[in-house]
């Protein structure tokens, strides 16, 4: 590739990086939907798809596939261009904010570090950034629909999702105080001197951060126990009611890939990201750049699933909150708590230093 | 190619001005809002562009403050917008008219 | 004490009162009265005064102090306007006790929150030397009046008069940060004695023309100048009267302080040309705001329109020298803010809550039923005109003078006209008070004023006769009070040029 | 790169303003003005202020717009209508703009040369990174405004309850 | 006890207290007819004035020199602008004084019954009127005058639009106001521009500067600004074609404040600073004024003839009488100006019996038309004595007090024929004829012929003893004034006034030569020995404001 200018092999490598993890994504978000749906029958005391490949590993394909052939209803009296963009904006806000994740331990290849499409020294601020842009694929949703159950869905996910990002926000402080940063890379390495011990959860004590991160995150993904903006008891499915076809596979990939970037975040944040939980104790067997790499990238998917297996499992155990306790919690609990902790992380590192 | 910095501030100027004119045609009281909301973001793009002329970062932190101050604004103007809202139930800045002589 | 700590002091008083107050609020039972809370803000607003007043002596006694890296300076001339706004605040304090227990208003607690904050606002305002810190206090002053115009919830003229306040502050805001921003361009900085120094090498004069224009704008919709006074009468009328005796004085106050500093401490240099702005702004508000109030029948409107015309009339000061306008225009905010709360308090006596009384016509004859109020009122309107011997005739007097020394002898002569044809509305008002009406009504049972809202009135009017009696001693304080740029702990940026070397430096980094 | 980012954004920026003038529904005005702030936040990483360009993106677009947005949902505002004001709005506002609009672009064009350009990026003093630098100014030189900030934010907080609660 | 420097101060201060006590002092709901508690506080407080005024003719030094200021009092009040609180009085002030002071409990006693309801208010009111008027007699600072002129307005616009008589009250009120203020508004600026000259408010170093001709002004601005002076004046008075809030005002005011309303005030200030600080420039305006002043006899006295309003014929016959005064003092001649000066006194004196028995009529029949009067001589036979009496008074029968002014004036007006035109003086004697005429001709229509138009509502009510109270004493004051009017001119020659016979130091033309003096300070040092010594006490206090803005600068 030595015909090739620096800046070209730059274009390349990202927009292979993007198609790769682009592809990932997708293929996650559709093994994660199978996967709740067997956790979660699993849970029930049931069996979960199992009809379709063996396991009913091909569920999510033929699930695909059928969502994509279905007719594409629009009804009469949507606003038709709002109608349309707004699961684009849900989904494509979804996905970006990938793109600042860094799923493996930094590895250059041609001066291009593989396991990151984007460095930013900003990266936290991306992530907040782009999934706050989101809410506009459900409020939008909800309200060119021109259907009553669906605006009081995305009124309540907006205002949901509004009131909790301020939450989320600042349990993130916590984080961003001890790295001293907003790079994410910069906030893995600095938990990952002593494996878990070093954790921002454990050696950072920042376990009261990371439930307010959790109960937030849970929110602004609008997930049970907050799923209030679709719930089918009281507003038929909320703000995707009158969608159907690859438009509700568009907020349905949303969803769960927003799920992916919540665990994606919490991993970095809270759990070391792509670094290994025993440290550097067992450093000595991967060697290779690659092999170091890969079981970098290895460590981070399996946070990952966990964290995918925790939001399937609060599915499965936990009952829908009301929307005024929705609120309550998220305004007076979560919030003052969040700020006793910054307050209390900003005290004990002033004290150490 | 470097831009002249003069051509960020006339973007800025064109959005300052879309902002007036929006300001003074508009009839519904969130868009004039929103057109308030378009002169600050022009207002901000100014600092920021004379903030990279003069190496100084007080122009951006001048910004930040902006936004802060913007979003404390937009929670009281929309909360004025309510409760105007639930006693009328317009928007339309021609019907808001009981104050006259 | 720390200097940091004095410097901020009153304003740190009055914020830990609001919150006091608010923390109050919901240990009173709902439906029980809100007064204590009300006295806890009177009791703040005092220590907020009288922290102002040992400022003071540490002034005299070591000259003027800076704290916060510069961004604020205590000086004589900070310290007069937040005596006048804690005078202004604990005028309107004691006046509104009573005015929320007539009305079903539950927010009376948030009310006293809001205007001590509202004046901590108000008082950063008129101690910073750093733009951003008089943006913020700017900011806040604005947004506690936008939601205390609209207080009397559930009135449609409440919230109209709210919202229309709060879309053109907005609008006016906006001006007032370009004209920050292009200050910012043309010298680097937004400290304003950084920008004196600045202005004085900056090789963009124009940016610095366009910014000084661009901040009388915005400041020139903050003190209801026209033609930025669009907003004034639908505001003042829809407003809840004690509001409205705040918010035409105590804001207004902190702006013209703003607007003086800004214009001679910060762009002294461009006097020659924003003297231009000044001169027009001050001509149209006298002019339009007296032509205005003739035509109302309206009280509150009429107030509203005499207050563009004060507007006008201090601006008249700002055509002189340095010095001079310095302690005309702070003599003649004081004596305007003495007069023109004294009159919204007499108004809030006399209309209650619900603003029965709002034409001139409603007041026919009120000087028989309400003596004591209408002769105060009457006293306030003489001293809007400018009688002699009332804060407000020498108010005129040091404004219009000033404008001669300054060589401006027209603008006095136009202001002496409007001030004429001024006499006219405010006649009216106090003829219609003191004519007997139509039919003779029976001696209605006088509502007895009560104690707070009394010694409101009191204090208001001695500072308005005092102000006219003993007009020398006010005068020269302010006058002393002429505020000096103090070298900054930041070294403002004194290169004529944004740094291109540096930035050529960076680039090949 | 500068002078691409600078011509695709600011294009659209100015077509998002435009729209937001044109557009009759106050929801589509919103969202103009959402591509507005999302091309301002590029131009605003372009002169070197990342931080400014997330703030941006999180608190004008992902906030303060949302809540328009939100609440132009809530109250259901319709498209507004041709009015006698409009017209009169009409006379008065674009002369009025256009002249701003001339008189500011008159001066920055006359002082353009002093002004001079723009790199991308764009550094300031020679410190690590953008946040650090305006972390620093705002919690030494700037402190005092910082913290008043949270007396705004109070009173704001305050009336926006005050105001929009529903009386009983 | 020598009370002389503060006895002004105690002057003006005696009714200024008695009316915040009457303020004070709760209206007594029970009384029927009116409370009367402030009639009586108001008669003690005014009686107390008169007796304190009386300390002045008692003591007054009656060979004191010309433009010299007795009981003086000359504080230090307000430095920047540099007001003093400069109190005294002069031959000119000090009889009108006692003149104001004498009328005002004629004026309670005249209210005692016609005001019943708000009664607090009107004696509150009056008394405050009353201080202004004191305070502008004895104020020797311009700007202190100034203050009392502005007070003096407000009180009586407050008379007018509660106590007024009809429905008009409120426009009558407004226009009396308007019509005061404007002018008094050109008069402060005229005041203003004075001061910015002359760094002084202080009458006698403005007197000094402008006889020595010190005042550094081109001669068209000085002429301007006497003009302003002349014109505030001018309204107050009123002359001729500026008399128009009159009527309205007269016909409205309750008796009390009509008895105050013209004349005195006007025609004080223009013979102080009018003739004070313009010596030249109103020399110089005289033939006009000299002319207006006759018009306005004749007019007055014409129009008059025609009314059937009494209060409206009064409104009319003040305008003739007090342009018998203008006429008289703008002859610049010692004559003319003795006897204008005597014509003030009288002309208040007259003027106060005339409304106060115009007052007595309403209170028994309650209308001011004449056409609704008639035959009443027979009835009220003590009413019609002091009718008539009054009337000789004013019509200028020798032995009564108005034939003394009258013929001094005209005399007067015929030794200065240089100055204008014969005509006017003639015009101005045919008004005296025109007044006798219509004075005469009402009386005949109250009191002669058949009864009204209302014979049986007639009463047989005369006067009261507290209404002869109120009449006695002027009838009797016509009487001395009439007869031994040196007791009064006596103190009128000590006011230096000036006459064309005195010697003009120098002309506008050489003014122009002497180099213009910038500061208060330095026109003293320019000014001859004389008037510098007494520059120098005077300003010795003063901070030569003049020069301070320039400091500033």
């Amino acid at each position: 590739m030595s015909h090739l200018t620096h800046f070209e092999v730059f274009l390349l490598f990202t927009i292979l990086k993007i198609v790769v993890v682009l592809v990932i994504t997708l293929t996650a978000v559709a093994y994660t939907v199978l996967l709740e749906r067997k956790v979660l029958g699993r849970l029930q005391n049931r069996w979960g798809p199992s009809r379709v490949g063996p396991f009913g590993l091909l569920q999510p394909l033929v699930d695909g596939l059928k969502l994509f052939l279905k007719e594409d209803m629009m009804p009469l009296a949507v606003e038709r261009p709002l109608f349309i963009l707004a699961p684009i904006i849900a989904l494509s806000c979804a996905l970006i904010s990938i793109a600042v994740v860094p799923f493996g331990a930094p590895t250059m290849v041609d001066g291009v570090d593989i396991f990151e499409i984007a460095n930013v020294n900003i990266g936290l601020l991306v992530i907040l950034g782009v999934t706050s842009i989101g809410v506009y694929g459900i409020a939008l949703s909800g309200w060119s629909s021109n259907n009553k159950y669906s605006l009081f869905g995305s009124l309540r996910a907006t205002a949901q999702v509004i009131s909790y990002e301020l939450a989320l926000g600042l349990s993130l402080v916590g984080v961003v105080l001890r790295a001293g940063s907003l790079d994410l890379r910069t906030i893995v390495n600095s938990q990952a001197a002593h494996g878990a011990l070093s954790w921002n959860i454990f050696g950072g004590f920042q376990f009261v951060a990371f439930f307010i991160y959790l109960m937030a995150a849970y929110a602004e993904t609008n997930r049970s126990p907050f799923d209030l903006s679709e719930a089918e008891s009281e507003l038929v499915a909320g703000y995707h009611t009158e969608y159907s076809s690859m438009k509700f596979a568009m907020f349905f990939m949303a969803e769960y890939a927003n799920m992916i970037t919540v665990a994606c975040v919490a991993t970095l944040l809270f759990f070391g990201g792509a670094s290994s939980p025993f440290g550097h104790i067992f450093d000595h067997f991967a060697t290779g750049l690659v092999l170091s790499g890969i079981i970098s990238v290895l460590w981070f998917v399996a946070k990952v699933f966990a964290f995918l297996l925790l939001y399937i499992w609060v599915r499965g155990t936990l009952p829908r909150f009301r929307y005024d306790q929705l609120m309550s919690f998220g305004w007076k609990f979560l919030l003052p708590v969040a700020m006793l902790n910054i307050l209390a992380t900003a005290l004990a590192l002033s004290y150490h230093s | 190619m470097a831009v002249p910095i003069a051509f960020y501030l006339i973007l800025a100027a064109i959005l300052f001005s879309i902002g007036i004119a929006a300001f003074l045609i508009k009839r519904n009281i969130i868009t004039i809002f929103m057109s308030i909301e378009l002169m600050l973001n022009a207002v901000n793009l100014t600092f920021v562009a004379f903030s990279h002329m003069w190496h100084q970062v007080s122009g951006q932190i001048f910004v930040f403050f902006v936004m802060v101050v913007a979003a404390a604004e937009a929670a009281v103007g929309l909360a004025i917008i309510i409760s105007l809202f639930r006693v009328r139930q317009t928007l339309d800045v021609d019907q808001i008219n009981l104050l006259k002589d | 004490m720390s200097t940091n700590l004095l410097a901020v002091l009153p304003e740190l008083i009055l914020t830990l009162t609001g919150v006091l107050v608010m923390l109050a609020e919901p240990l009173i039972a709902p439906g029980r009265t809100r007064k204590p809370l009300g006295w806890l803000a009177i009791l703040g607003t005092l220590a907020s005064a009288l922290a102002a007043f040992y400022q003071l002596h540490i002034v005299n006694a070591h000259g003027p102090v800076t704290g916060f890296y510069a961004t604020i300076q205590v000086d004589a001339f900070s310290i007069f306007f937040h005596l006048l706004i804690a005078s202004i605040v604990l005028v309107t304090l004691l006046a509104s006790l009573d005015y929320f227990e007539q009305g079903a208003v539950t927010h009376a607690g948030e009310y006293f929150a809001l205007v001590c904050f509202g004046a901590t606002g108000m008082m950063f305002m008129t101690c910073s030397v750093e733009l951003l810190m008089v943006f913020i206090g700017l900011e806040i002053s604005s947004i506690s009046t936008y939601i205390l115009s609209g207080f009397r919830k559930g009135r449609a003229t409440a919230s109209e008069s709210a919202i229309k306040y709060f879309l053109l502050g907005s609008f006016a805001t906006a001006f007032f940060l370009y004209g920050i921003a292009l200050c910012f361009g043309a010298t680097g900085s937004t400290s304003i004695a950084a920008i004196a120094a600045g202005l004085a090498v900056t090789k963009t004069p124009l940016l610095g023309w366009l910014a000084v224009a661009m901040v009388l704008i915005g400041l020139g919709f903050k003190v209801s100048a026209a033609p930025f006074h669009v907003w004034t009468p639908d505001v003042y009328q829809g407003a809840p009267a004690p509001v409205v005796g705040l918010m035409s004085t105590a804001p207004k106050a902190a702006a013209f302080a703003v607007l003086l500093r800004f214009l001679f401490n910060g762009t002294g240099l461009y006097h020659s040309h924003w003297i231009l702005l000044i001169e027009i702004l001050a001509v149209a508000s006298m002019t339009i705001g007296n032509l205005g109030a003739l035509l109302q029948t309206d009280v509150k409107r009429l107030l509203a329109y005499s207050s563009v015309a004060q507007a006008g009339y201090l601006l008249v000061a700002f055509s002189s020298t340095r010095n001079e306008a310095f302690g005309a225009a702070c003599f003649y905010t004081a004596a305007y803010a003495a007069m023109n709360v004294g009159a919204f308090v007499v108004l809030t006596q006399l209309s209650g809550f619900d603003e029965k009384l709002r034409s001139i016509d409603d007041y026919t004859g009120l000087a028989l039923q309400r003596p004591v109020l209408s002769a105060l009122l009457g006293f306030f309107l003489l001293s809007l005109i400018g009688i002699p011997f009332t804060g407000g005739f020498f108010a005129k007097f040091y404004s219009f003078s000033a404008a001669v020394h300054g060589g401006h002898t027209w603008l006095a002569i136009v202001g002496l006209a409007n001030s004429g044809v001024a006499c006219f509305y405010y006649l009216r008002l106090l003829a219609a008070l003191y004519s007997r009406p139509l039919a003779e009504q029976p001696n209605s049972p006088t509502r007895r004023i009560a104690l707070p809202a009394a010694i409101a009135l009191a204090a208001t009017a001695a500072a308005t006769l005092g102000l006219g009696i003993l007009p020398n001693h006010v005068l020269h304080l302010v006058q002393r009070a002429t505020p000096q740029n103090l070298p900054t702990a930041s070294a403002p940026q004194l290169s004529a040029n944004p740094p291109q070397e540096a930035w050529m430096d960076a680039k090949t980094r | 790169m500068q002078i691409a980012l600078f011509i695709i954004f600011g294009l659209l920026a100015v077509a998002g303003a435009l729209n937001l003038l044109f557009q009759r529904h106050p929801i589509n005005s919103a969202l103009s003005l959402v591509v507005v702030m999302m091309s301002l936040a590029v131009l605003y990483w372009s002169l070197g202020a990342e931080f400014l360009a997330a703030a941006q993106v999180i608190v004008y677009a992902g906030a303060i717009m949302v809540l328009f947005v939100f609440v132009v949902m809530l109250l259901n505002a319709g498209e507004e209508d041709r009015t006698h004001g409009s017209k009169i709005a009409y006379i008065a506002g674009i002369p009025g703009a256009a002249a701003t609009f001339c008189l500011l672009s008159f001066v920055f064009l006359s002082e353009r040369k002093q002004l001079g350009s723009t790199e991308i990026g764009g550094y300031l003093t020679n410190a690590v990174s953008n946040i650090t630098e305006i972390s620093h100014t705002l919690f030494t030189s700037l402190l005092l405004p910082f913290e008043v900030t949270s007396i705004l934010i109070l009173v704001a907080i305050l009336g926006a309850v005050v105001l929009a609660r529903k009386e009983l | 006890m020598n009370f002389d420097p503060i006895i002004l101060t105690l002057i003006i201060l005696t009714p200024l207290v008695g009316a915040v006590l009457l303020a004070l002092l709760p209206e007594d709901a029970t009384a029927s007819n009116g409370s009367k508690r402030h009639a009586i506080g108001a008669l003690v407080v005014t009686l107390f004035t008169l007796l304190l005024t009386l300390h002045l003719p008692a003591h007054f030094n009656y060979t004191a020199a010309p433009h010299t200021f007795q009981f003086e009092q000359n504080l230090p009040w307000i430095t920047n602008p540099a007001i003093r609180y400069h109190l005294g009085v002069d031959g000119l002030s000090m009889w009108l004084i006692v003149l104001a002071a004498f009328l005002a409990p004629l004026g309670v006693l005249a209210s005692w019954n016609t005001i019943k309801t708000r009664t607090k208010l009107f004696f509150v009111l009056f008394l405050l009127q009353q201080v202004a008027m004191l305070g502008i007699f004895v104020a020797l600072d311009l700007f202190l005058y100034y203050g009392f002129w502005e007070l003096s307005l407000v009180p009586m616009t407050l008379l007018i639009a509660t106590f007024g008589r009809t429905e008009n009250r409120r426009r009558a009120a407004i226009k009396f106001f308007l019509y005061a203020f404007i002018p008094s508004a050109i008069l402060l600026v005229g005041i203003i521009w004075l001061y910015s000259l002359t760094g002084t408010f202080d009458l006698p170093i403005l007197q000094a500067l402008a006889a020595s001709h010190h005042i550094a002004a081109p001669p068209t601005a000085l002429l301007l600004c006497s003009l302003a002076f002349l014109i505030a004046f001018a309204v107050k008075v009123p002359i001729f074609p500026l008399h128009g809030w009159l009527q309205d005002a007269v016909a409205e005011a309750p008796t009390a404040a009509v008895m105050v309303l013209a004349g005195k005030l006007g025609l004080y200030s223009i013979l102080r600073f009018s003739f004070g600080i313009f010596p030249d420039q109103s020399r110089h305006v005289a033939p006009l004024l000299i002319a207006l002043g006759a018009i306005g006899i004749a007019y007055g006295a014409l129009i008059a003839l025609i009314k059937t309003d009494l209060k409206k014929l009064a409104a009319f016959s003040t305008l003739s009488h007090v342009s018998f005064v203008v006429l008289g003092i703008f002859t610049f001649t010692i004559l003319g100006l003795d006897g204008g000066v005597f014509q003030i006194l009288n002309e208040s004196l007259i003027g106060a019996a005339f409304f106060i028995l115009l007052g007595l009529l309403y209170e028994r029949y309650g209308t001011y038309d004449m056409r609704d009067y008639g035959g009443l001589a027979t009835r009220h036979p003590w009413m019609v004595t002091m009718f008539v009496v009054t009337v000789l008074a004013a019509a200028g029968l020798p032995i009564l007090n108005g034939f003394v002014g009258e013929f001094l004036i005209l005399s007067g007006s015929m030794q200065s024929l240089a100055a204008h035109h014969i005509l006017w003086t003639v015009i101005g004697t045919t008004g005296v004829i025109f007044g006798a005429s219509y004075l005469l001709w009402m009386i005949q229509r109250i009191f002669y012929g058949s009864l009204g138009a209302r014979p049986d509502e007639v009463s047989g009510w005369d006067l009261c003893a507290r209404e002869h109270l109120e009449l006695w004493p002027l009838a009797a004051l016509f009487l001395i004034m009439g007869v031994a009017s040196p007791l009064w001119m006596r103190a009128i020659d000590t006011y230096g006034a000036p006459t064309a016979n005195a010697p003009t130091q120098s002309s506008v033309a050489t003014q122009n030569l002497l180099p213009p003096p910038q500061t208060a300070s330095q026109t003293a040092s320019i000014a001859p020995p004389s008037l510098s010594s007494q520059l120098e006490t005077r300003s010795s206090a003063l901070k030569s404001p003049a020069a301070a803005p320039q400091e500033a600068r």
